[in-house]
């Protein structure tokens, strides 16, 4: 129904569009209210509870618990929003990044710290999924 | 009659303040970053404006998913600092300048462009990693050397404005700014970017070449860099390299844009990383 | 594809939502405004779209000082009724339909319309009493007809959006309904007005003739209306008769103004007074 | 410093613009903080206490304290925000308006069964100028 989406060929990406926004509004918004000091422990103190004041799908609950950013993504979080998680656990952006990307945390800094990940090969999905079948040959 | 005086374009990584605020500036991962700004911070001291027209993006701390405005301008006679989960960072708020504002305001919207004002609105690092690399460190119960005005874009939810339209309302605010008369001395600055993905499986993104060109365009084809379509700057740029858009706004309100001489490059500057992200700087002073 | 089949442009004076609420309709006072809006309840029980995309303006109610949008798009599912001072208004709170607005926010803002969206939104007067005007008395826990999509104006501070630029929203809002590809019938509506001031030593203010042409070319002549400057509708229409602009979103929506054939007026009423306004309203059904 | 403003010369108007709006920032919140129960009790049981708690200048207090609508509007006060106080005492937006004009309640309820305050002779400052030298005379 909505408009074209040409984004959706990039690789490993996804676009936080009104529709992931709608699908994530419960998930983002139990995000923000840990901008709080008192939001933050009470979190921390049990965190089940915490998210069951919240009107998230059990799979955003499980997915927060699990730390799992990707899978927080796939149930519409924004990474901005998630960042409020890895604020209130002390972790820093790169280690949010980084966990995304199936790497270890030394091996993501060491990557970046070589230049990043290149541009070559993770412009399109189709170089993604070449490179799989290749592997699995 | 204001004028504006410079641009400035900067990265503003939140990576940047936590090194500033923890002390860390002169362990070798940093070192090169900061060495890029020494230049600038001096600049800042012979040239300090009166008045920072300051373009960044909120990172889901003054707005949440109950409202999010394309283009918000902040008329505030104040602005305190965020606490983006880690704690508020240890710098002054910053003090606004409301009349200005609101002139600007009243005659951006009369040309056809569909602000939001905002009264209320903490800055985040978007704001304040700026601030920090341009002037140092300034303690908290210090002062910036500057008034501002923040102008906050949506490059968080799609769709977000296009270059196009950015290129166009930096040309809208140097007209509004132009008709204040009252003789001070603004800078207008871009900020976000350069190249970077902070989620999902491509993390870690990074286009050397892609963000060198951008900067050369961004100095010599403003407009013709205004006509990139957003899914380049996603494609190559990476889901976070949108924040470039915001550049092009400082851009254009430049006076060669305007049909005046050409600014003079005063600094370049490239950098990777910064935790996830390519750092990019730029100094453009108008002719005098 | 979703087909916008009608506009319906009406005032939305609280005394009206008042005067139902407490059961005053039959009271002669009221009793000819209400008379005047007997054929529309009618031909909306004919004609129940599925959709109203809603024009209005906040009062101060949904949006404080803190944020002042110039044009705000609901995409929430679901819109609470405000309580403005005298407790909320007790009819029932209306559905939004989230997808097509995100969708209209999609196509709007990548035509260079830089639309706040919103997804908390207590709908007032301006919204519920124009659903109460055209729907009867639906008891609190009932359902109105259709679902909505509120489209929240910046009519209070300002400068507010001119009638020009109103005039091209309404025609972007009509290619993003268009592009819709789900059947539905959609009407836009318009509201607010006519004539009006409520502060002042001048409050009272009424100006027939004027609104009568303003109706007139409505209809007629939408594209010379929309270059009306501000300044003609505070001087001749009051202070808060600047609402009228909104009008000009409806109409700039309708199948003529892109090109196609020119409405039917279904229905043309105008009374004088409700509380301090002059009541207008309009049915705008497009050609089959 | 700011922009034309042509809406000067309309009389007994004040346009609600940026610098009103700056001006009257907190008289304005105020209002708006009546939207809720709690602070209406609170407002009625001690006016004076609950406006002390708002950044208000004292002589928007004051002309809160008295019902003046039109010195709430001379600093900066909006009527949307204003009927938040009017709403608190159980007035109508007739009432309210009516109080600006300087006519009783009743001649002004006439006014505007009659057809409302005629636009000739109220288009500009000069008109009122004029009748009130008249008057004077
Ligand atoms: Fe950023
Ligand atoms: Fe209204």
């Amino acid at each position: 129904m909505p408009l074209d989406k040409p984004y959706k060929d990039i690789p490993g990406t996804t676009i936080f569009d009104a529709e992931e926004s709608r699908k994530g509004y419960w998930l983002n918004q139990f995000c923000m209210s840990l901008m709080q000091p008192e939001n933050r422990e009470r979190f921390k103190a049990n965190e089940r509870a915490y998210l069951d004041e919240w009107a998230m799908t059990e799979e955003q609950k499980l997915a927060v618990l699990a730390r799992d950013l990707n899978r927080c993504i796939a149930n519409g979080g924004n990474i901005y929003f998630l960042a409020k998680i890895g604020a209130t656990d002390g972790k820093s952006f790169q280690q949010m990044a980084g966990s995304m990307t199936g790497m270890s945390e030394e091996d993501y800094r060491a990557m970046m710290i070589s230049g990043g990940r290149p541009i070559e090969g993770n412009r399109y999905q189709h170089e993604w999924d070449a490179k799989k079948q290749k592997e699995n040959n | 009659m204001a004028r504006i005086t410079a641009s400035v374009f900067t990265s503003h990584v939140p990576a940047i303040g936590a090194a500033m605020d923890l002390g860390k500036t002169h362990e070798p991962y940093w070192q090169p970053l900061f060495a890029g700004y020494e230049f600038s911070r001096q600049w800042m001291k012979d040239n300090t404006p009166d008045v920072v027209f300051l373009v960044y993006n909120d990172h889901a701390n003054a707005f949440s998913l109950d409202f999010i405005p394309t283009f918000a301008l902040g008329t505030a006679a104040h602005y305190p600092v965020a606490d983006e989960g880690w704690g508020p960072r240890p710098v002054p708020a910053a003090e606004g300048h409301a009349e200005l504002a609101a002139h600007i305001a009243q005659s951006v919207i009369q040309e056809d462009f569909d602000l939001t004002l905002v009264n209320r609105l903490p800055i985040d690092h978007g704001f304040t990693v700026p601030l920090s690399l341009m002037c140092g460190e300034v303690p908290k119960d210090g002062r910036w050397p500057f008034r501002v005005i923040p102008f906050a874009v949506n490059v968080v939810q799609y769709p977000v404005p296009s270059g196009n339209r950015c290129f166009q309302i930096g040309q809208a605010i140097r007209r509004a700014i132009e008709s204040w008369d009252e003789d001070i001395n603004v800078h207008i600055w871009g900020t976000g970017g350069m190249t970077h993905q902070l989620q999902g499986p491509r993390a870690g993104l990074i286009n050397r070449e892609w963000d060198n060109r951008f900067l050369d365009r961004l100095i010599e084809d403003p407009a013709g860099l205004s006509q990139v379509p957003h899914i380049e700057y996603v494609r190559e740029a990476g889901s976070e390299g949108i924040e470039l858009v915001m550049w092009l706004i400082a851009r254009g309100a430049m006076a060669d844009v305007a049909g005046g001489k050409a600014p003079r490059v005063k600094h370049r500057f490239y950098h990777v990383p910064a935790s996830n992200t390519a750092v990019g700087h730029l100094i453009l002073e108008e002719a005098k």
